[in-house]
């Protein structure tokens, strides 16, 4: 039993090796960000890498000034796993619980992918006062869960937009739609999660609202990977748009490919990433265009003429990373937190974690996403009137360019478009 | 003995077919209350299937077993083995990893034992280990003790009788109880066996030693290829030609009953 | 292995082995010492240790328990034939169990807890008893489908606050009751289950899994059994559910994963099947390991997966019956002729 | 019409995740619960073969096939060798070896937007006022012909009968002289080719992501159970009872519902007919 014996030895020399601290001849004492997500999915994965890039900015500038003294940024980083709703909420907590005892960082950004991630582990963070400024999880559960105790869970932010503004741009656009082209027959699709349910459940209400005619509102799981059902009866019943709200990559994947495919005479909206990504031509080739998509907040992964700040923090992150981010939704927020967190110590002069929630309260930041300060329920004000005024989001759609490249075009809100939305012409009659 | 209105344990038209193969065909035949039953047949006839019929192991195709008067086709094995039919296993299916004595705790355990036992709470061990007394494995020795897989073959027969016995059971069905046994084993289980039947224990037994049980059994039943080919006093049976026919070339000398 | 010439390793019994394996008369202090601590020494250890240990690794004692008592269920259903491969089942009934009468009825821990063990171990043998005919591998493909359609309904019908899951259920009341509870319900759990399997209850149990027939022709009902069986390892699971769902004050349909199913079968190929006391010896060993392993993300899985998949090729016996082995046994180099 | 075609379409990519996995069951008596993530790893080798190689598709397509058949033989001689013969830890070692591939790829980084196999032709046609693209076509076309080609192999080539032999009785296959642990090997890497060959028609229908092979192994083990394993019959039922059951439910009762068809399918089939539609007598007296 030589051998059985050797592997466990082996196994727990790599256990010692992984856990002994890694000794690091620092000065001056960092402030540590925890960044606990998914790491595997395109969202943390990016979401982490624009942390990374703006705390090479911060620190490349002496770092932030804490009182009189000038630290560095720190970054530390745990992985909640999963981005399909099956994996674990227990294990994340785990995973995020290590990192705020093990590595007691002074402020957690980006955090969960998953909404019940999320709000389960807004009780966690409460309990070690972390202020944490998420970016990823769009859940209006949030501010339901933190109006039932502002004052215990005034450690938690949220930077990025919620799933009520994503909405309303997209309401607005089918208001643009239905006036400019006289479409009325809609569809709806959905990802059976919470904020898409929440998402496409706002924008099916408006429609009906507004005189369309719903002729289907469909959830589908998320590990759905046939979208004919929807599609078939869609291109039966004539309808002219299809609203989508989808997350997981596989699904939308298939949904985006299959839709091209089946030729159905209808427009596409909604947030559907694979094909918002600007690799969308490439992985899902040309059947792309004319769909229509949301940016949210600006600056995720489309650089817009109109708001320089998104060009200038997109070609850093292409420069740094050789490509740009692969989600059209926030890797611009997770920029920006690192930036606000920054901003809110500096202003504070301290790392205490009431006095730096109490300052973060106060935030007025211009930052890439739009101006950001957070509202009663500690989530970002975003809107649709003015970048000056409020975080602002985007829908563009796919066009092709006079050189014949499929381009994504900015559409919506009127003071960032850059062209006009266009009916496909197997649409028109 | 009162007579009831049923027979004490009847077959009717028995048939099992494993997939277009016929293992037993059209098997009938009746049991009074303290009989002992003979079973032969050459290899294959379908013996032990009839076995796994009757104790529920394999359900019939068609066909109807009963037992005090109730019907008992279709019931699962357990049922069957609470009602009081005990068998032993041709190939003796017994827990090598457990003592011996340990073994007979199973039965032991059953609803029925403890409703015949009346309530009456004793050792379970001690029980066993008096069952096995009376099989022959001498109490003082640590035979009883030892692991199933330690001891020699003779031992593991009378084990799995032991077993079946543990049940107190009504019928006895014995499956080639003396295959793989030395001449001195059977000689010391034979009487053993007759004992029970005497005290009233009905037994049905599958035997290719025709001698031995010939001299025990007071009916024989012959089975070839599934089918019921005789039935009667061993010397009635082996008269028929059919019979002959079967057990070609083999020559049995049928002794006197009471000859032992 | 080793290669020496015209010698060979030989393996000899210590003395005070073969006499305690019949007699129950142990004659020095060193003896009774050499019984004893191998039983007693670490339940001292997992008793005193949360006093020792910080936050976070007494969540990791926490969770080292609750897969303790799922590999203690795998293994208790594991005994009488019974091959599963979906713990999760158990543990995510017990866990819906204690989480929905805690958040729609407002049930405080002390009172969901023991009901989610009860009424989870009747839930699941319930739901288990359609398939409890079917063995091996086919039992284990029904375990391993049942909590995945269990998720998929919850996804599906949104029941118990579905994809989102419940949260704010209530905690215990301090944080070294919640520990203690999970330790001591894991040892108790552990004897209960030793002892379960000694008696003559427990010799039917792997009667059956030895050979049902044989076991059905002593007029023993083996579905009846079985069922009962799976309410034991059911109850177990289910308590192991329902303390989890409180100390994170969370419940989402998540407690279904593959990960509740996985790594109990793990832990035990680990440290030995067939004793309990290598379940628990495997969970204690594998957990920790892979809470040191966290920082390697995602990777853990893969290497639950790794470490499954050696101990079951190279070391079969499993880490508990090697050290048994070892403690009861020296070795000494002979010469061989 | 379109429940019809799409229907079809549906039961044939079922029957395409299964039949490498049934093959294998059906010569060696293996359940290989890798097969699942030999699928998915396929098409990330292909991909990386294209973008890092910068070879076309067609080529790592064919690489790719090559490579996973030779994985699946590899996968027998180092793990299941030393486990062959105990069924449970035949089936703990595969799947456990099939978590560790997708975990691994997850970890990799497997997992996005980006990934994605070109489709072969692009477009499509119409049929009966049904739209459906050349590619959904192509893999009914490969369904038919791998169903078709693998009865061919298995009835009129001679290791397809040696194959049969082993399936039938491992012990006469070893008399006159089949080496049963060759044909095990070589069982897996053509249920690993095939796993392979599906992934390569069927993966360009969307985008790629570590954990369809969860997805693959439960369809594939739903249509084995329901039609009975390693009957060739009962695979093809299997698939066309879950295919047009699932695009039923969708149509009918909400999408939602799909994903419960095959598992419910797997629990009812198994609590109430053991041996599957097509399962044999033999299998059912050894399953229960």
């Amino acid at each position: 039993m030589r051998r059985g014996a050797m592997i466990f030895s082996g196994i727990f020399l790599l256990a010692i090796l992984v856990v002994l601290p890694t000794s690091q001849a620092a000065t001056v004492k960092p402030i540590v960000i925890g960044v606990p997500t998914s790491l595997y999915t395109p969202f943390g994965r990016d979401g982490l890498k624009a942390v990374n890039l703006a705390v090479k900015e911060i620190n490349a500038k002496g770092g932030v000034k804490v009182g009189t003294q000038r630290r560095p940024f720190k970054v530390v980083i745990a992985d909640t796993r999963g981005g399909e709703p099956n994996t674990p909420v227990h294990d994340a907590l785990m995973a995020y619980e290590r990192l705020i005892t093990k590595e007691k960082p002074d402020a957690i950004v980006v955090g969960a992918f998953r909404s019940e991630v999320l709000i389960a582990g807004m009780d966690l963070v409460a309990k070690y006062k972390i202020p944490q400024l998420s970016t990823i999880a769009q859940s209006p559960g949030f501010q339901k869960k933190f109006m039932k105790d502002p004052k215990k869970y005034k450690y938690l932010f949220r930077v990025t937009t919620d799933a009520l503004v994503d909405a309303t741009y997209l309401n607005n656009t089918l208001d643009i739609l239905k006036k400019k082209f006289g479409l009325k027959n809609a569809y709806f699709i959905y990802q059976d999660t919470l904020w898409a349910k929440a998402f496409s459940g706002l924008m099916s209400r408006h429609c009906k609202k507004t005189g369309w005619k719903i002729v289907g509102f469909d959830g589908y799981a998320a590990g759905a990977t046939d979208f004919s059902p929807a599609l078939s009866k869609a291109r039966e019943s004539k309808v002219q748009l299809i609203g989508m709200v989808w997350d997981v990559p596989l699904g939308a994947g298939v949904f985006a490919k299959q839709y091209a495919a089946m030729k159905v005479p209808a427009l596409l909206i909604g947030f559907i990433p694979p094909m918002a990504s600007p690799m969308a031509v490439k992985t899902l080739g040309p059947g792309v265009e004319y769909s229509m998509s949301i940016e949210f907040p600006v600056g995720a992964s489309l650089p817009l003429k109109k708001l320089p700040k998104t060009g200038d923090f997109l070609s850093k992150f292409k420069k740094e990373y050789g490509a740009l981010p692969e989600a059209a939704a926030v890797n611009s927020s997770a920029y920006d937190a690192v930036f606000i967190l920054a901003n809110a110590i500096e202003r504070t002069g301290s790392l205490n974690p009431d006095k730096l929630a109490a300052a973060l309260e106060k935030t007025d930041y211009a930052g890439v996403s739009g101006r950001i300060r957070f509202n009663k329920q500690h989530i970002a004000v975003f809107g649709t009137k003015d970048p000056k005024k409020e975080g602002v989001c985007v829908i563009f759609q796919w066009q092709k360019d006079s050189a014949g490249k499929l381009k994504r075009v900015p559409v919506y809100p009127a003071f960032l478009a850059e062209g006009k939305i266009q009916l496909p012409p197997w649409m028109k009659k | 003995m009162e007579r009831s209105p049923h027979p004490f344990f009847k077959v009717e038209h028995l048939r099992k077919n494993f997939g277009g193969v016929l293992a037993v065909y059209n098997v009938s035949f009746e049991l009074r209350q303290g009989e002992f039953l003979g079973v032969i047949g050459p290899n294959g006839s379908g013996k032990t299937t009839l076995v796994n019929l009757i104790t529920g192991f394999v359900k019939p195709t068609s066909g109807k077993i009963f037992f005090k008067g109730k019907k008992i086709t279709g019931k699962k094995p357990y049922t069957i083995a609470g009602l009081g039919i005990a068998r032993t296993f041709q190939m003796v299916r017994l827990f090598y990893n457990l003592p011996a004595y340990k073994n007979l705790i199973i039965p032991l355990c059953s609803s029925r034992v403890k409703r015949l036992r009346g309530g009456r709470y004793g050792e379970k061990d001690d029980e066993a280990i008096d069952l096995l007394d009376d099989m022959g494995f001498e109490r003082d020795s640590r035979v009883p003790y030892k692991d199933v897989g330690s001891l020699p073959h003779g031992y593991l027969k009378r084990l799995d009788l032991a077993r079946a016995m543990a049940l107190r059971p009504d019928i006895l069905i014995l499956d080639e109880l003396f295959s793989g046994m030395s001449m001195s084993e059977v000689a010391s289980t034979l009487p053993l066996i007759e004992k029970f039947n005497r005290e009233g224990l009905t037994i049905i037994m599958i035997e290719h030693r025709l001698k031995e049980l010939f001299r025990v059994v007071d009916r024989v039943m012959v089975l070839n290829f599934g089918e019921k080919i005789a039935e009667g006093t061993p010397d009635e049976v082996m008269q028929e030609d059919e019979v002959k026919k079967a057990y070609l070339g083999i020559d049995v000398e049928i002794p006197p009953r009471e000859a032992v | 292995m080793t290669k020496q010439e015209g010698y060979r390793k030989k393996r000899l019994d210590r003395g005070i082995k073969a006499r305690s394996d019949t007699l129950f008369a142990v004659a020095s202090w060193k003896e009774i010492l050499y019984l004893m601590i191998p039983r007693f020494l670490p339940v001292a250890v997992l008793l005193l240790l949360p006093l020792f240990l910080g936050n976070y690794w007494n969540k990791v004692l926490v969770y080292a328990c609750i897969y303790g008592l799922l590999a203690l269920s795998w293994d208790f259903l594991a005994s009488c034939g019974l091959f599963s491969l979906g713990q999760s089942l158990f543990f995510g009934v017990g866990a819906y169990i204690a989480g929905g009468l805690n958040y729609y009825f407002h049930l405080p821990p002390l009172i969901t807890i023991p009901i989610a063990t009860i009424a989870g171990g009747i839930l699941c043998s319930a739901l288990l008893t359609p398939v409890m005919r079917l063995r091996g591998v086919y039992f284990a493909m029904v375990t391993l489908i049942l909590p995945l359609l269990l998720m998929k309904i919850i996804e599906t019908t949104g029941v118990f606050g579905g994809t989102q899951g419940l949260s704010s259920l209530s905690g215990f009341p301090h944080e070294m009751l919640s520990i203690y509870i999970a330790v001591v319900g894991f040892l108790a759990c552990l004897f209960l289950f030793r002892r379960i399997i000694n008696t003559d209850y427990g010799l039917i149990l792997r009667a059956i899994r030895d050979d049902d027939r044989s076991v059905m022709s002593g007029g023993i009902n083996i579905y009846w059994r079985k069922s009962q069986a799976l309410f034991i390892a059911g109850a177990a699971g289910g308590f192991a559910g329902a303390l989890m769902t409180h100390h994170y004050q969370f419940l989402g349909m998540s407690v279904f994963a593959l990960d509740y199913s996985i790594l109990p079968v793990a832990a035990v190929a680990l440290g030995g099947q067939g004793t309990f006391a290598g379940a628990a010896i495997g969970s204690m060993l594998l957990v920790p390991l892979s809470e040191a392993l966290r920082a390697l993300g995602g990777l853990r899985v893969a290497i639950y997966c790794g470490v499954l998949i050696v101990s079951i090729i190279l070391l079969p016996e499993g880490f508990f019956h090697y050290l048994a082995r070892k403690y009861h046994q020296f070795e000494k180099v002979v010469k061989i002729g | 019409m379109s429940l019809l075609i799409y229907g079809l379409i549906n039961s044939v990519i079922l029957a395409l995740y299964t039949v490498g996995f049934s093959l294998t069951y059906g010569i060696s008596g293996l359940a290989n619960f890798a097969h699942g993530a030999l699928y998915i790893l396929s098409g990330f080798v292909a991909w990386s073969l294209m973008n890092a190689a910068g070879l076309p598709f067609a080529v790592s397509g064919i690489l790719a096939v090559l490579i996973t058949a030779a994985i699946g033989f590899a996968f027998y001689w180092v793990l299941i060798l030393r486990v062959r013969g105990i069924p449970l830890a035949e089936l703990i070692v595969t799947f456990a070896a099939g978590v560790a591939i997708l975990e691994l790829m997850t970890w990799k980084g497997f997992y996005g937007l980006r990934y994605s196999l070109p489709v072969f032709v692009n477009g499509g046609v119409e049929i009966a006022g049904v739209g459906i693209d050349y590619q959904r076509l192509i893999v009914l076309a490969s369904g038919l012909v791998l169903v078709i080609g693998l009865w061919l192999f298995v009835h009129h080539t001679r290791i397809g009968l040696a194959f049969r032999a082993m399936a039938q009785n491992e012990r006469t296959a070893l008399s006159i002289g089949i080496e049963s642990d060759w044909i095990g090997a070589l069982s897996l890497a053509f249920g690993a080719a095939l796993a392979a060959i599906a992934a390569m028609v069927v993966l360009p229908l969307g985008v790629m992501e570590s954990t369809i092979g969860y997805d693959v192994l439960i369809y594939a083990l739903a249509v084995a159970i329901v039609g009975g394993l390693e009957s060739t019959l009962g695979m093809i039922a299997g698939s066309f009872l879950i295919g047009y059951g699932q695009i039923a439910a969708a149509r009918y009762i909400g999408a939602k519902w799909m994903v419960i068809v095959p598992l419910a399918a797997i629990v009812f089939v198994l609590s109430v007919k053991p041996s599957g539609i097509f399962g044999k007598f033999k299998e059912l007296e050894e399953r229960v």
